[in-house]
């Protein structure tokens, strides 16, 4: 656990707000998802949030891109996109952040940097090498986030992108959550190394472990490696290692694990050990803790009561968007 | 006769092909300790081991490959794509190695394999999970493609395919596993390459694979209703297509609409269309219609997506054109 | 007019757009040092630096998915595939992002990509490099595909392509690349979604699009002699399609042949028979007949080769067949 | 250069004939190509002859199996298929050892393990991991060999097929051929890593780097990586350095490189040092080499004749052999 003295108590306060947001949200989405408001895939963030917050805080958000896979809410809500217009994407609504087009694994906001989830696992990854090369060829001053599964790490578009990367020298910083499942896969029945980080080895790309329960690791390590993106032009290549609490997606009922082993994961949840470490500097008490809570809940339920009311998209909406 | 959903169905099929043949092996992403995605494969791991019914990493190159090299070797593996449209990953390793490996070689060797999974949209999932690939698999020569509507069919089809010595692209639809169905208790098989009339008529014929036949039968007894006898084929398989079948049913109707919920350009609707059109040129009394998706990728958004798709309504409309019934 | 290779005519437009445009960018194998596999990139490297022209390893997947982020960030790539059929590695990245991503963001991104390489059969090369897959991109909405037979219009559309802000297919023949032809001086765009009448006639109508538009010419010639007049359509653009073109020539001469060297089922070939037939039913005398690859893989021996291909002779007998010449 | 002395005169005159045989095949080829008898692409195999020579050798040819690339002349000689069908199918011929069906990429022998050439760059890998699946399963006691080039490695078939291939525990040997260049592109442009065995690492495949001008040195060490993977299931990877003295294939000048590099090769010509080390040892003359080389040249003017005088395959042959 990483000490938080050197940050300022604001930047701490909406590191705080921010994963509680996300988990207020995501806790919502899964209720509206029972009450069958939203339907088809829907994979929750809950006992992630440190990595995409960590992530967020670490980005220079004028410049930096994002690109991330379809477990994205948490992702889009660390990039500053509402959460109305979250909510209303998931309930396919035309003031959703996607025009209702896109929906659950489908979060976008291009000026926000938040340049997509993607549904087919691993895609984003040599996609988000592109973003980088751009950003060097046009010299922004930008660096590109790619965050994946360790799902996805098997697949082919880890490998040649990587390579690509690392010849190329583009300001990308690879990002592997691994939550330890793909689906009901865990990393050790899937990989044939216990730890992925040692993959980017063979790219030649500066690879580290990263502990993803705690966003201040998180924060630092991902802001280390976007500076060498930036100045450098060196790629990295993270493995953080996180948990996700719910199934693979609502329809999951996540047999395949023990409840001991999510139990101990809970001990090391991401929002608790800020909180903790937070309360013992002083800087948040539990009645502050809990106000805040009551807050992120009335705002996520004001999402829901936007997207409840917001217009269905035209049906002539189907023949818009696809050609420029 | 039992009824069973065609997930159970397809469930049985494999069952009994491993227990028949132990060359049969079923591999996949999440088909063994999960049961598969959408639990066809229930119960196989704990019944065959995991030596026979494999999970793999989310690799789909790399397991079809794999598929494709044990099939030349002697091994008879059904692949699970999770869904098909995950497979246009893997399509190199079939059009490449399974489809002509055999005549590059002279006829050295025979891939007995079968790949299956839900093809064309489902529900909410928006534009990358919803595609119907059939036409890919349609338009090279050394596959089979079989594409059953029910659970009879998809049984009997499935034993069918995994006693084949080629390639079968097996496509199934995420829709229709819950839907349930008459199935024997007897061993049987169905042979790959003869469609199935589902329903007798004489004024129209409607020619549609998998999940929209369905859609074709209500339509039918809707326009029934309204006095016109529609008569529902059912290809089954799309490569050998039953072309004997089709044409004894148009020759007979003088009127055809095809219906497939893939995109309408290059399509297997097209194709089936043109097809109709040349050979039975002089017993058509209208052109042949083709009901299929918008040309648009599919929105999130559930209104537009259920719009986007061939609707019975649509269908009844192009039946009631071809028929003269309606102008519109 | 000066008379170039196809081939300098595609480098011409490469060169031109670059120096219009810093944001074109041109990357694949061997594009760089080695001028390009058929040497289309000629001489880029040394004029526009490795900035701009950039060899890339041997990973279709990974560098095609490279240039649609780099699109999506407002780089202009021009990617060339070795051949379209090592593409088949890369359509994922093609179809899952370049042509939804647009879409599935409510329209906040749009891709100005092209991708171009040559598609269908060479010579002596076996079943895996002689295949041709435009129906693969002509089914999917979201790209763009144009498959020119000429160094005007190669030229032409490919700037225009290049131009153009959404994911262009642009499909080349390799058989074609020292072809020669009349380009101007002076700068030209063809516009993506017009067709071409490359010989006007009055008795038939042959419908074809990149190589094999050179035979349905000399087909033509062929019949003249015979005292049958055709009309050759060279499409150029298969996605969109220019049926107004089509149609007029068929409704003119009620009789046609679509050409296609691509396998025949669901093809564009037998889409484009569909669409005519559909369309133009009434003013049809005959079916339209589709002259196409033979639907087996592509054998080595020559010989085989060039009869499992569409022929001058073919199209010959094709035509002949639908303008009652000639009874088979 | 490894010691010849435990050696069996036998089995190094066979070496040193079978490398000599692909030379003057390869030659003859060549030739043939340039008389317009043979079109298309012809990848010829000159200077990696101690690569398949030995990794022949060390097979168990009953049951191990062979799949390769486009390049494949070399390793069906090393298999035993006859010159005659090699040089048949290369003419298209009826006679051609896949009936002229396949041609210079696609040379196949079931029965003698030759399991193909690909034309399709890395698509072999996952085949042959399939292949050595099926091994394992039936319990034949074989293993597979898997070889591919320098530039293939970057391919995502290679990343799925390793990881596959060790969490599966399959007896399958993958040789990366390196022979420095892809087409016009050197190792060094197209890889972010010096050295390509150590991308093995990263899935926990034992990884070696084994001179390719050296045949023994191959034999050897892909005998004890046959070995290992017939006994404990565990595959390896070798990365075999080697050079191509022609262009990449009849149509390319090789330009890319300069004359002094080639040079420098052939200094460590593989048959030239066999020969050596066999002639400081005894076991063979100047005059025995001499001898060995005109009956070599002599088998390979029969297989044009051969070929030549071959008749075409039947026009409907383009029917058959495409469903079993
Ligand atoms: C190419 C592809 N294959 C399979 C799937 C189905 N699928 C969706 S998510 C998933 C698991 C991915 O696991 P991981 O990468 O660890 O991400 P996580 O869900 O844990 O965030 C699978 C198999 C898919 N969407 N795309
Ligand atoms: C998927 C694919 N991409 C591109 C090609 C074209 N191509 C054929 S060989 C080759 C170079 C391969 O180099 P390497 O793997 O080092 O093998 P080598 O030729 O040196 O034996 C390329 C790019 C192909 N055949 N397949
Ligand atoms: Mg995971
Ligand atoms: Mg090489």
């Amino acid at each position: 656990m990483r000490p938080i003295k050197g940050y300022d108590k604001e930047v701490l306060h909406s590191l705080l707000k921010e994963m509680l947001l996300i988990r207020r949200f995501e806790e919502k989405a899964g209720q509206m998802y029972g009450l069958k408001k939203i339907g088809g895939f829907c994979h929750l963030y809950n006992g992630q949030e440190a990595v995409c917050s960590g992530v967020a805080a670490a980005m220079d958000r004028g410049v930096d891109r994002l690109l991330t896979g379809y477990r994205d809410h948490g992702h889009a809500i660390s990039l500053g996109l509402e959460p109305k217009g979250i909510m209303a994407e998931l309930y396919g609504k035309a003031t959703g952040v996607s025009k209702g087009k896109g929906g659950s694994m489908h979060m976008f906001d291009r000026e926000k940097g938040m340049w997509g989830g993607n549904g087919i696992v691993g895609g984003q990854i040599p996609m988000a090498a592109g973003v980088a090369f751009a950003q060097k060829y046009h010299q922004d001053g930008g660096a590109t986030v790619c965050l994946f599964g360790d799902g996805a790490i098997h697949q082919g578009a880890f490998h040649e992108a990587m390579n690509l990367a690392a010849i190329w020298k583009l300001p990308a910083v690879f990002i592997c959550e691994n939550n330890q499942y793909g689906m009901g896969t865990s990393v050790g029945r899937a990989s044939s190394v216990k730890d992925l980080f040692i993959k980017g080895q063979a790219y030649g790309i500066p690879s580290k472990m990263v502990d993803g329960m705690d966003v201040i690791a998180v924060l630092e390590e991902v802001k280390a490696a976007l500076d060498t993106a930036r100045k450098d032009f060196q790629p990295s290549f993270l493995e953080i290692k996180t948990y996700r609490y719910k199934g693979h997606s609502m329809s999951d009922p996540a047999k395949y694990r023990t409840k001991e082993e999510t139990e101990s994961f809970l001990q090391q949840d991401p929002i608790l050990l800020l909180k903790t470490r937070m309360e013992d500097a002083g800087l948040i008490t539990e009645e502050q803790y809990k106000e805040l809570d009551r807050q992120l809940k009335e705002e996520v339920m004001q999402a829901v009561e936007f997207a409840e009311s917001s217009p269905e998209p035209a049906l002539s909406e189907m023949y818009s968007d696809i050609y420029a | 006769m039992a009824v069973i959903t065609f997930r159970e169905a397809l469930r049985q099929a494999l069952d009994e092909e491993m227990t028949r043949d132990k060359e049969v092996i079923v591999m996949g992403e999440e088909v063994a300790q999960y049961d598969g995605a959408y639990k066809v494969t229930k119960g196989l791991l704990d019944k065959y081991g995991p030596d026979r019914v494999l999970d793999t990493p989310i690799t789909e190159l790399g397991f079809t490959g794999l598929a494709v090299g044990a099939a030349m070797a002697g091994i008879r593996p059904v692949v699970e794509w999770m869904t098909i449209q995950f497979g246009l990953l893997a399509i190199d390793q079939l059009i490449n190695n399974a489809a002509k490996f055999r005549y590059m070689s002279g006829g050295q060797f025979k891939f007995p394999l079968v790949i299956r999974g839900p093809n064309g949209p489902a529900e909410f999932l928006g534009s990358q999970h919803s595609q119907s690939f059939a036409s890919y698999f349609v338009h090279v020569p050394g596959f089979k493609v079989v594409a059953p509507s029910t659970p009879y069919d998809a049984k009997g089809l499935l034993k069918a395919a995994i006693r084949d010595d080629n390639p079968v692209i097996f496509l199934e639809s995420e829709m229709s596993y819950g839907h349930k169905g008459e199935v024997p208790e007897e061993e049987y098989l169905i042979e790959i390459g003869k469609a199935d009339v589902k329903r007798a008529g004489t004024d129209a014929t409607l020619i549609s694979f998998s999940k929209p036949v369905l859609m074709c039968l209500t339509a039918a007894e809707e326009l029934e209703k309204q006095g016109i006898s529609v008569e529902v084929i059912d290809l089954r398989s799309l490569r050998p297509l039953d072309r004997e079948t089709v044409y004894a049913s148009v020759r007979k109707t003088n009127r055809a609409v095809v219906v497939d919920e893939a995109w309408p350009q290059a399509s297997v609707g097209s194709w089936i269309q043109a097809e109709i059109m040349k050979d039975c040129f002089d017993d058509l009394d209208a052109p042949v219609e083709l009901v299929a998706s918008e040309d648009v990728p599919m929105p999130y958004n559930h209104a537009l997506e259920l719009e986007v798709q061939p609707t019975v309504a649509k269908i009844v409309a192009a039946v009631k054109r071809v028929a003269y019934k309606e102008k519109e």
